[in-house]
Formats: structure tokens, sequence, C-alpha cells
């Protein structure tokens, strides 16, 4: 009985659109946040921070990002790589252009500058739908990745054809470059997630997530009803867009500090987003983070107890990690295809009644 | 609940997998998966068993075992980093990521952590400037080197002169395939001839256009600077057009048995530059034979035993071992920092009477590291294809490049690399 | 408001029936060699319940998705408040004060029953993207003072129990309940009702003739509907259209239409040739 | 400038030819959705795996060698005979549909009536699994596929082309082997449906499923068939394809080829695939032969999709689709 809504009444509209309707709940978010800023960067060790935090949060931005354009305005996107590479680029160059404006700004305009790309790849969503649509971003995925890899501009000239990131500080402490710490980058980043994944809840609660939703659960019925589809669509590209570059501009910027576009931002990495938003739940804010922390923690996982704890060689254990994740994938489909999020909520709802399920 | 056992699981997963200290930790960066998966496990499977041997049979090194971890990564930047900080915590000496992208990505890491990387003919060829990269070593040679050796061959064969000739570099369009371009065109101002450049699109698993090009234009020579799928391809499309096979020469990521197998006998004559020698003709195979495989401890399935890529891993590990060696001596002691294994690379010597006590003779050209120069004199020779016998063949001794073109390059790039990070002169 | 038809008049249950609103002028509509609506003509006036029967495939719901702007008609006009309406897209029509359902319920299944109503009132909510990104005070109140309308809706149509539930899990005749209060959050000036009461049982079609009868009468709509059942149609109805096969075939108060001889043919299955 | 001109015919030749073999992969995708809805990205990986197979057999390889002799600590690898090309395809055609009836028992079964983006998740979720488990059963290691295929240039088009222009085309072998083959392959499947009571099935469920079923079909037979033949198609294009480059991982990436190839011919249109494919080969050819020196070459892997992308944008229901009509 301890986790129950008995008695939690709602008195005003306010209260009754709030974002964690329990008390309970309530509680849990802010010890979640008062330990994700003053528990996690001071007691945790470094590979944890660098090697799995760090790509959990900036994945997390990235799958919400993706999950407003494709969970909540149904327009499925395969093009994230391209757009990450877009916020990459962005954030080089003005990071090497001006290197005196705060590495913040440069990363919500590297954001900015990725929502206008993304509004120009949006435009055919006027007139293809569905799987079309889907491979249609491809074009944007394949197009963007040659882009950046053919203009030496967009490298500032660099023999290799190779981006790295500049040392930049955020009140003193170093957040880019080799010197930068590892809670310094966490609490960087983490700024972000929290400005981010409050922005899209306030989005998709609101107006803006009603005409989504429309669109996405029957386009023609939400245009006769008053919604203007194309910029329905369009907001969605270029909010997607901007979460996306955000994202991508801290991949290069933070996480890894220097990137080869070919690699960093292939096909590869448009797939893991939308794994990370399908596996967690479409349309769900939760499963943007729930998924992340799966597919990110998942094949660090199957690593060190395939090849750390029993000692397989690391090739076999590759081999198992592919044949594993891609298992997991598919059950987790059949099992409950509204993703890990849905999964929460139901034990949830179970949670509400225990003791007495009836 | 569920959550939290999972976390509580994943902790002690990972505490368990930090080894026992003491050892010299060798992490060894590889990729038996992805798109470059065959080659990888090659090169991983001859460092592991020339490891393996020293523990076996000489009880590791100056009597501290080596401890060589595999770290898969599927040749992905990301994968990378997260064996790097993985393993970097546990007495990690040296590294040596087997990716040019992922190298330039761990240089200013290692350099800030203070370990040492080896990237042995790839990555960025300026690092040979050891007065700007501290902790970044790149002998025996580089891909400047490499493509001034190719240069030299054809000077060679053409009675020394290039003039009006033209030259073709088919190239994987990233910042490794890029990196020999500067070179190329210096030095084709410098011998008169005509430098076309052919981007390939990884995995460039369709070339056709590229081939068309090459048969209208009928260059005198292709150079092919690719890496995985990208040079069966090619060479099979090359064999498709008649295009003759001596005139078609691979820098050494180009150059494996991987890659002209698939063509069969149509690669026959193919060459390739490289830094070491081929073939299982050394008395340390018998060794590793005897130590390794027939203990049942090689790294793969014992089958790549002797391939150009399995002796690139050992020799990057006999290299390895024998800085180690160094550093013991320098530092009287058996168990060794990553500082000291710095210092230990840089005053590296390799002369015949070493590689002979290993059981090397003539494998790899003799060369002395120091501050100034992390590089080595990147000596390189060509070998070509038998594709009766199935086997590569030396056809020049180690030659020397032109340095006189790459030392002004090299120099101008690391500072303006050290321009950009504001690094002060390491060796004064 | 109304230039050319000025004139109105009192029913005899006492509501005052306006100028014409909404006029089809020699509508004619093809797809491809087949023609769903052939120059028919005829007038919507303000405050009245105005009824389009026929048979199956007359052409009725085509004639809907003409008013609502879905489909564009070869030939002929449609005129709003005593102007030709220029060519535009449903949501500008829908904009102007347009509301409607649909015959085969198309409710957002993936949103609750608030959210869906909510939708209705998105014609009038302007807050741009920033400002509910940040929830900013002008999103907020908005928010709310469209949700207190809302409420007020689902209060009119007796739902306040499925609030929350989402749609897809509601009964089918609840879900076309929802659909009305979603077009009537809009708060139109001509509401169109495809099909209402199609595959209702009695208890549940008396309902919603009340409640159709109510929105007239309490909020004064205007109302334009398609319905199958002629009794429930003479009984709601001010004036009636009958369609068939894309064709007008009569026009005038229920009393008219239903001692029209084409009408009867058409309703008893007089053969056409 | 006549040269310029021959130049062009023999590029749009050789782009005829790769269209072919684009074609082939987008056989597979089209076979599988039309008569399950399913947008199965695994056709690729379908395409390694038959070719690994196909090699495996063929050189008489142990399954699974690798991870028996780290388990056993023995060490076995082959089996010591050798498989004459045609029983090993015939064998490995009998591997796909195995490989099929699992898909459709332990996978599409369980996910019947969820909505397309889910079943393609899945597909991509059988992608990953197939990628490890290929590997762990024949290892990553690069194979010589040899089955006979012809290679390297056509001697007799070389030399009568060159008595003609006074230049010789090149046209390889490889290439005409492939369109005659995947003219048998299609103008198989086409008497396959139209003449058999199992084809005549395939193509009622494609057609309408409910109906179908309401005559008695069998779905998840006609299910395992269409992955069946979609296996064959894999295999066939991975012996193409496998020919050309050895068998190796990178083959899986094949089906990105195949994706601007459906966007233009539609997603359920037989001669949609072979159209498109074409027009994609002579495109993507032509345009790095005339406009990619202009801008730095490399183009081919992204304008294939902006071709298909601007032609959708004008043409929504694609090459062979009908116009659209919307309803509500």
């Amino acid at each position: 009985m301890l986790y129950r809504e008995a008695g939690d009444f709602k008195t005003s509209y306010g209260k009754d659109s709030q974002t964690f309707p329990l008390k309970f709940d309530r509680w849990a978010y802010w010890l979640l946040l008062v330990v994700a800023f003053g528990v996690v960067p001071f007691f945790i060790n470094d590979y944890w921070l660098n090697a799995v935090l760090l790509p959990f949060l900036i994945y997390a931005i990235a799958a919400l990002g993706l999950n407003i354009l494709s969970g909540y305005a149904g327009q499925i996107s395969l093009g994230s790589g391209g757009f990450m590479a877009v916020g990459a680029y962005s954030c080089y160059k003005l990071m090497t252009s001006f290197p005196d404006v705060s590495i913040f700004f440069h990363v919500i305009i590297s954001g900015l500058i990725t929502a206008m790309v993304g509004l120009a790849f949006g435009l055919p969503s006027m007139r293809i739908k569905g799987f079309y649509l889907a491979v249609a971003t491809l074009a944007a995925q394949f197009f963007l990745v040659w882009l950046f890899n053919k203009v030496p501009w967009f490298f500032n000239y660099s023999a290799s054809g190779q981006i790295s990131a500049p040392e930049r500080t955020v009140l003193g402490y170093a957040v880019t470059g080799p010197l930068a710490t590892a809670p310094a980058k966490y609490l960087f980043c983490l700024v972000f997630v929290l400005l981010l994944a409050w922005m899209a809840r306030n989005l998709t609660r609101g107006s803006f997530g009603r005409k989504w939703m429309a669109i996405r659960d029957m386009d023609i019925a939400a245009e006769i009803i008053g919604v203007n589809p194309l910029s329905a669509k369009l907001s969605a590209f270029g909010i997607s867009s901007f979460y996306i570059g955000i994202s991508g501009a801290l991949i290069f910027a933070v996480f890894l500090g220097a990137v080869d576009v070919n690699d960093t931002f292939s096909i590869q990495k448009s797939f893991l987003i939308l794994f990370i938003v399908i596996i967690g739940g479409l349309g769900s804010i939760l499963g943007s983070f729930i998924g992340a922390a799966f597919l990110v923690l998942m094949p660090v996982l199957l690593k060190n107890i395939m090849v750390g704890q029993l000692g397989w060689p690391s090739d076999l254990a590759a081999h198992f990690e592919f044949i594993i994740v891609g298992a997991l994938i598919i059950v987790t489909l059949i099992i409950e295809p509204h993703g890990m999020a849905q999964v929460w909520r139901l034990t949830k709802q179970k949670l509400r009644l225990w003791p007495f399920p009836h | 609940m569920k959550l939290t056992k999972l976390a509580a699981f994943a902790v002690a997963a990972v505490v368990a997998a930090s080894p026992v200290l003491a050892d010299l930790e060798f992490p060894s960066i590889s990729y038996r998966t992805g798109p470059f998966g065959a080659n990888g496990a090659e090169v991983a499977d001859g460092f592991s068993d020339y490891m393996t041997l020293l523990n076996e049979r000489d009880g590791g090194i100056g009597g501290a075992r080596v401890n060589a971890v595999e770290c898969e990564t599927g040749f992905s930047a990301e994968k990378t980093l997260e064996c790097y900080e993985a393993t970097k915590g546990n007495g990690a000496l040296v590294y040596s990521p087997l990716s040019t992208a992922a190298t330039y990505q761990m240089i200013p890491r290692v350099t800030a952590d203070g370990i040492p990387l080896l990237s042995m003919g790839y990555g960025r060829t300026s690092v040979s400037n050891g007065d700007v990269f501290s902790h970044i070593f790149n002998f025996p040679g580089n891909y400047w080197t490499g493509a001034s050796v190719i240069v030299n061959h054809l000077l060679d064969i053409n009675d020394g002169s290039l003039e009006g000739k033209t030259i073709a570099l088919a190239f994987h369009n990233s910042a490794f395939g890029k990196e020999p371009i500067r070179t190329l065109e210096t030095l084709g101002e410098m011998h008169g001839f005509d430098l076309t450049l052919l981007p390939i699109d990884s995995p460039g698993q369709e070339q056709k256009s590229q081939w068309l090009q090459i048969r209208r234009e009928k260059p005198d020579y292709v150079l092919l600077w690719g890496w995985g799928v990208m040079n069966q391809v090619a060479i099979q499309e090359a064999a498709n057009i008649r295009f003759p096979m001596e005139n078609f020469i691979g820098v050494w990521w180009s150059g494996s048995d991987n890659d002209v197998i698939p063509a069969g006998a149509a690669s026959d004559g193919y060459k390739a530059v490289t830094f070491h020698a081929v073939g299982s003709d050394f008395p340390v195979f018998a060794d590793i034979q005897k130590y390794v495989t027939d203990a049942g401890l090689s790294a793969g399935d014992g089958g790549n035993v002797g391939t150009v890529l399995y002796n690139r891993g050992m020799y990057q590990a006999v290299l390895m071992s024998e800085a180690v060696k160094v550093a013991q001596a320098m530092h009287g002691t058996a168990d060794i920092t990553a500082a000291m294994m710095r210092d230990g690379l840089e005053n590296l010597v390799i002369t015949d009477d070493m590689m002979e006590a290993i059981g090397l003779k003539g494998f790899g050209p003799n060369f002395e590291v120091s501050c100034a120069n992390h590089g080595g004199p990147g000596l390189g020779a060509i070998q070509q294809w038998d594709a009766e016998t199935q086997s590569w063949s030396l056809i020049t001794d180690f030659g020397a490049p032109d340095m006189d073109v790459i030392a002004p390059l090299i120099a101008a790039d690391s500072a303006a690399y050290a321009a950009e990070n504001e690094i002060a002169s390491q060796c004064n | 408001m109304n230039q050319m038809n000025a004139e109105s008049y009192v029913t005899a249950d006492g509501r005052t029936i306006g100028g014409v609103v909404m006029e089809m002028k020699n509508i004619t509509l093809r797809f491809g060699g087949v023609t769903a609506i052939e120059d028919i003509s005829f007038d919507i006036r303000e405050g009245e319940i105005r009824a389009i029967i026929g048979p199956n495939g007359a052409g009725k719901s085509s004639m809907l998705n003409v008013i609502s702007g879905f489909y564009v008609p070869q030939e002929g006009e449609v005129w709003f408040h005593g102007a030709p309406r220029p060519k535009m897209r449903p949501y500008k029509v829908a904009k102007q004060g347009i509301a409607r359902t649909f015959q085969n319920i198309a409710l957002f299944e993936g949103m609750s029953v608030l959210d869906n109503v909510m939708t209705g009132r998105l014609t009038h909510m302007k807050s741009g993207m920033l400002s509910q990104a940040m929830w900013w005070g002008k999103a907020q109140r908005e928010e709310f003072e469209n949700r207190a309308q809302v409420e007020k809706v689902i209060d009119f149509l007796e739902i306040q129990a499925i609030r929350k539930t989402p749609v897809g899990r509601l009964p089918y005749g609840l879900k076309k309940r929802v659909e009305l209060a979603r077009a009537l959050a809009a708060e139109p000036k001509l509401l169109l009702l495809d099909e209402p009461m199609a595959g209702m049982n009695v208890e549940e079609k008396e309902d919603m003739s009340r409640f159709i009868l109510d929105v007239n009468d309490e909020f004064g709509t205007t109302i334009c509907l398609i319905e199958h059942d002629m009794g429930v149609v003479m009984d709601l109805s001010d004036r009636v259209v009958v369609m068939d096969y894309g064709k007008k075939i009569g026009d005038g108060t229920p009393n008219d239409v239903r001692n029209n001889q084409a009408v009867i043919d058409a309703y008893l299955g007089v053969s056409h040739d | 400038m006549p040269d310029q001109l021959l130049f062009a015919i023999e590029v749009a030749l050789n782009g005829l030819m790769t269209g072919v073999l684009y074609a082939l992969v987008a056989l597979g995708f089209v076979l599988i959705f039309k008569a399950s809805g399913v947008f199965n990205y695994a056709q690729g990986v379908m395409a390694l795996f038959a070719a690994m197979t196909l090699v495996g057999i063929q050189k008489g390889q142990v399954p699974f060698a690798h991870l028996i002799n780290s388990i056993f600590g023995t060490d076995i690898h082959h089996f010591g005979w050798h498989v004459p090309s045609i029983i090993a395809i015939i064998l490995t055609a009998g591997v796909m549909v195995l490989f099929a009836w699992i898909v459709e028992r332990y996978i599409l079964k369980h996910l019947v009536n969820q909505p397309e983006i889910i079943l393609f998740m899945a597909t991509i979720g059988l992608t990953y699994f197939m990628e490890g488990f290929g590997d762990l059963m024949w290892g990553a290691d690069l194979k010589r596929l040899d089955v006979g295929l012809p290679q390297g240039i056509n001697d007799m088009i070389d030399i009568t082309t060159a008595e003609w222009f006074g230049y010789g085309f090149f046209i390889d072998n490889l290439d005409i082997v492939a369109t005659i083959i995947a003219a048998i392959l299609v103008a198989g499947l086409i008497l396959f449906s139209q003449y058999t009571k199992q084809g005549r099935a395939m193509r009622a469920v494609a057609d309408d499923h409910q109906a179908a079923l309401s005559v008695g079909i069998s779905l998840r037979f006609i299910w395992v068939l269409v992955w069946s033949l979609a296996g064959f198609v894999a295999l066939v294009a991975g012996m193409m394809w496998g020919a050309k480059s050895g068998v190796q991982f990178s083959l899986s990436l094949i089906a990105l080829k195949a994706l601007p190839v459906l966007m233009l011919g539609g997603f359920t249109s037989i001669p949609g695939a072979i159209v498109g494919g074409l027009i994609i080969g002579v495109g993507e050819k032509l345009f790095e032969f005339s406009i990619g020196p202009l801008i730095g070459g490399a183009t081919e892997n992204w304008f294939a999709y902006v071709l298909a992308l601007l032609f959708l944008v004008f043409r929504p229901q694609g090459l062979f689709g009908e116009k659209i009509i919307e309803r509500v």
C-alpha cells in the first residue's frame, strides 16, 4: 500500500496535468535529481561516467528528439545519424570560429542549425508517407555524411578530414578537450538532458503534442478538424532535429572529442536511435530514457559477463552479443510492442492495487 | 526493484572483470566482427599469440607476466573509447587501436592520461614528430613514408623518371584514405607525374564507376588505399578490366591475403608496400607452433598463422615487448608503468642481433626511436602476390622514403597541431 | 451578416432560423470516370438542422467532404457567408468554424478522451512553440482556459467518467459521443454530422437525437447531418435534401419530402431505367 | 565529343547490369512485403547468411566449429569432404526454407496484427541476430565463393564494339550471367504465381488477407512460402555479390542499395523492383560519370536515394502504383 493514489485529489487543471500526478512519483523524481546531480558525479568512477552514463545521457536526448518525430508525430526517420552530424559539425565550426562564446550557446545554436536542416528534409513528408518516408530520410543520412566528408570547409581543411574539439570551459571547468574531467562532462550533459526532457514534456502535453498525435493517429481527420499538416509535420521535424542536433554536438564535443563522420554518424547510429525509441516505447518521454539505458548498458553488461566473468574469447562474445541483442529486441517486441515504458506503466498500475489486486 | 537488481549485477560484473594487478597490461583493442572483422581477427591473433608465447616460453617479459586482454570494438570508435575507459585504470601500458579514426580520438586522451599509443603504419602521420606528440609513436612506417616508398619503387622500375606518367589513387573516402594525398601531390610535382583521385565510399562494395574510369583513362599505375571489402572488390575489378596487376600497388592495409584470395588466379602479380617481411619462414613460428598452437592456446582457430596481417600483429607485439625490455632496463624494475613504457618506446633501438635473438632475423628493418623522431626511418619494401603458390614474397629490400619531402610535411602538420592545442616543445 | 437571403423565421418550437449561411451552387464531383455528385445546389440556413438523406452510394458523404473542403468539386461553387469560398485546404475550412464528425469514427486512437476533445480546441489555441516548451504563463493560461471550455462540453455530453480513458478502449456508442464532443469543442458555426446514429441501438439513438437537438437549441449551432434512419431524420430536421445516384431528387421540409414521388421511388427501390 | 558519348553508353550499359543486381535484392523485399506486409530489413543479412552457408557446405566446414573447439578444447574445422556446387546450392536452399519456417514459427506468428513499424523493427532485430549467428556458425573470416561463375571482361563484346566504334565496351561476364539468372528467376516466379495452386494462394493473400483466409488458405503456410522464396532470391543475390567481393560481413550492406529501388518501384510491385533497379543503376552510374568529377565523386551512396526521393515527391504512388484516392 506504499504506492497509492487514494486521497490524492486534484483541485485545479494545473495539478491535473502534472507530469507526476502522484505524490510518491514526485518524491521519487526529486530524489532522483538529487542523486543525479549530487551523488553520481562524485561517487561513480570515471569508467562509468565516461563510457556508460555519458552515452546514455546523450542518446537519451537523441531518442527524445526522434520520439517526438516518430512516436508523437508518427513520421519514421532513419536520418538521425545525418542530423547528428549536422549538429556535430555546426558545433565544431562555431567552437573554432567563435572561441570566446560559451560552449553552452554553441551547443544550442548547433541544435537550431540542425533544426533548419531538418525542416528542409522534412518537406517531402507532405507528399510521402510511411515506409516510403522512412527510406526517403535515408537520403538525408547519406547525403549529409557525404557532404561533411567532401567539403573541406566543414573540417577546417584538416588533412585527414576529421574534426576534434578544442578545450572549452563552463564556469572555469573544462567540459571538452582531453583535460575535461568526467564529472564535469557528465554534469554538462545532464543539464541539457534535464532541460530538454522538461521541454519535451511541456510540448507533448500541450497543443503541439496534440497536433502531432492527431497527425500520427489519423492525418486526414486531423486536417479536417483544423490541424495544418504542413506546420504540424514540419514543427515535429524541426523540434526533433533540434534535439538530435544537440545530441550530435554533445557526442562530438563532450563524449568522443574527435569524430570521423563515416564512423560515428553512419546509418548504424540512425538505427540505434530508432531502436532506443521503439524498445523504450514510442510516444513516451520515460521510454526514451529506459530505451537508452537498455541499449547502452546491455552490450557493456554482456561483454563484461561473457569476457570478464566467463572468460570467453572476445570474438565469440561479440557474436553472442549480436545474437542476444537481436533476440532481446524481438522478444521485447513480441511481449510488449509498446515498449518498456508500457511495461513500467503496467507494473505501476499493479503496484497501485497491491496487495489487493481485486 | 528489477532495475536495482540489474544495476547490482552490473556493478558486480565490472568489479569482477578487473584482472589481478602487477602483470604487464597490454589491452588488445581488436575487432573480430563487423565490416573489417576478417582483417582485424588476423592482427589480433598475431598479437595475442606472441604475447602468449612470451608467457609460456619465457614466463613473461623480464619475469613479469603479460596480460593481453582483448576488447572487441567491431571497428566502432565509440566501442574503442569504451574499451579504453574500461582498461586504462588497470595499469595499461600501451594502446594500439588499429583504426585511424579511433587513433585520432585517442591522441589527446592518452596524452592527457600519460599512456603511450603505438599506431604502427596507421593513424595520424605527423605524430612522428615526438617533439609535439609526446606519447604517440608510429614507427616503423607511416602513410607518407609508405606512399613515398611506392613512388621510389615506381622510379626504380622506370629508370628514375616518372615524367609524364599518370598515377590514379583509389582511396577509402575517410581520414585513412585521404592521408597520402598531400604527399603524393607533392611527389607528383617533384617527379612530374599526374595524380588522379578516385574516392570510394565505405564499404566499397560497388566500384564499377571508378574502374570504368580507370579503363578509359588508362593510368600507368593505380595505387590502392583501402581496407576491408573495398580491397577485394578493387582487385577483382582490376582483374575484370585486365589492368596489369604488376602496375597495381596497394598500401600495407591493402596487401593482405584476404585481399587477393577472392579474385583467385586473376590477382597474380599484385603488389603492396610493407614494413615487415612476409611468410612463416622464421624460427619464431616454430616456437609459436610448439608453445601456443599445439598447446591449444591460440587466440583464433590457428588458421591465420603466417598471413600478412597475423605477422603484423605479431610484429607489433614484438616491438612492444622489446620496448618493455628497454623500459625495464632503464628503470630497473620488471613491473613497469605506462610512463616507463613511454620511455621504453622512445629509446627503442632495433638491431639485427635483437631480431635474430627473437627468431625473426630480417623480418623488419633496423631502426632507432628518439625523442624528436617517434616514427623511425620509415623503411619499406614491396611485396608481390603469387597466386599459384598462394604466397607473398618481397621483391625489393627495405628502402628509405624521400624524407626531404616528408619531413617538411610532418613539421608543418605537427606545428599546426601544436599551435592549435598550445603544446610546448617536449624534447628540450 | 447575410446579404442575399436575409429573411428569417421562427419555427413551430420557437427557434429562430436565420438567413442562408452556406450555399452549394451546382456542385459536380467526379473521381476519374465516376460522377459522385452531379450538379447539386442547396442551401443551409443559420440555426437550422439540415439533413441530407439518400440510399447507399448516393453521394451524401462526398457532399459533406466537399463542404469540409476535403474534396474539391470539378464544377460549382461553395458560398459561405454570402461570398464564394476560394479553394482551400480542409484545415482552413475548419478554422472558419466548420466542424464535423465522420461516418467511420475518426478518433485519435492513441490519445485519451480528454486529449481527443482538446484537439477540437486546436483552432482556438495560438501560443507559440517556445512559450509552450517553457510552459510559460501565456501557454499555461491558454491551456487551462481551453480545458475549462472542453470540460463544459464533457459535462454537456455526460462523458466525465471516461475523461482519462484511451479512446481505443471505448465501446462504439461512446466513441460516437466523444467524436461529437470533439466537434462541439471547436464551438463551430456549422456542425456537420456524418451518420451520427449509424450502428446504434434504439436507446443510443434516442440519446444522440437528444444531444443533437440540445446542441442546436442551447448553442444555436447550425447543423447539417447525414442519416439513414428516415424516422430520426424526419423528427430532427427542419429541412431535408434527398440525393440518389449523385443527383438531388428532393428538397424541402420533412413533410414535403415524405410526399415526394421521386423520393418514395428511390427508397422503395423502383428500378432506374 | 563522340568519345564522351561512347563512354556514356558504356557507363549506362554497366549501370543497367548493376541495376539488375540491385533489383535482385529488391525482389526479395517485394515478395515478403506483398504477401505479409513485413518490410524485411533482414533481406541483406539473409543474402550473407545464404552465401556463407553455401561456401560452408561446399567446403565441408563444421558449423559452430569455433564454439565447439573453445568449449570442448577440440580442434575440428572441416569434415574433409568437398560438396559439388549444385548440390551445395540445393542444400543451401533447404537451409533457407528451414530458416523461413523458424522465422514464421518463432517471430511472425507472435507478431500478427502488430503495426508495420513493429514488424519492421523485429526484422532489424532479426538482422542483428543473424549477423551474430552467421558468424558463430561459419566464422567471421573472409571466404572465397567459387561456384564456377565466369568473371571478367567479355571479349566478344569488347572486340565487336571495338570494330564498330573504335572503342571496346567493357561488360563483365558475371553481370551477363547475373542478368540471365535474374531473368530466369523472375520468369520462374511469374510462372509459379500464375500456374500453381500455391502461387495463386500467394497472390490471393497479397490481394486481401481476410478474403484469402475465408476461403481456407493457410496464412502461415503462405508466409513460410514467401520467406522461403525470398531466401532463395537472397541466395542468388548472395552468390552474385559474393562472387564479386568474397563472402564477408559487408555483403549484408547490399540491402541499403535495394532501398531506393523499392522507393522508386513501389514496395509491392515486382516489375517495379526490376525497372526501379535499372533506373537506379543507370542513374547513379551516369551521374557519377557526368556530374561526379565536378563535385568530388563518390556520389553513388546518396544519389540513388535523392533520385528516388525527388521522384516520389512528384509521383507519390511510385512507378507503377495507381493514383491514391484518400477517403475518410
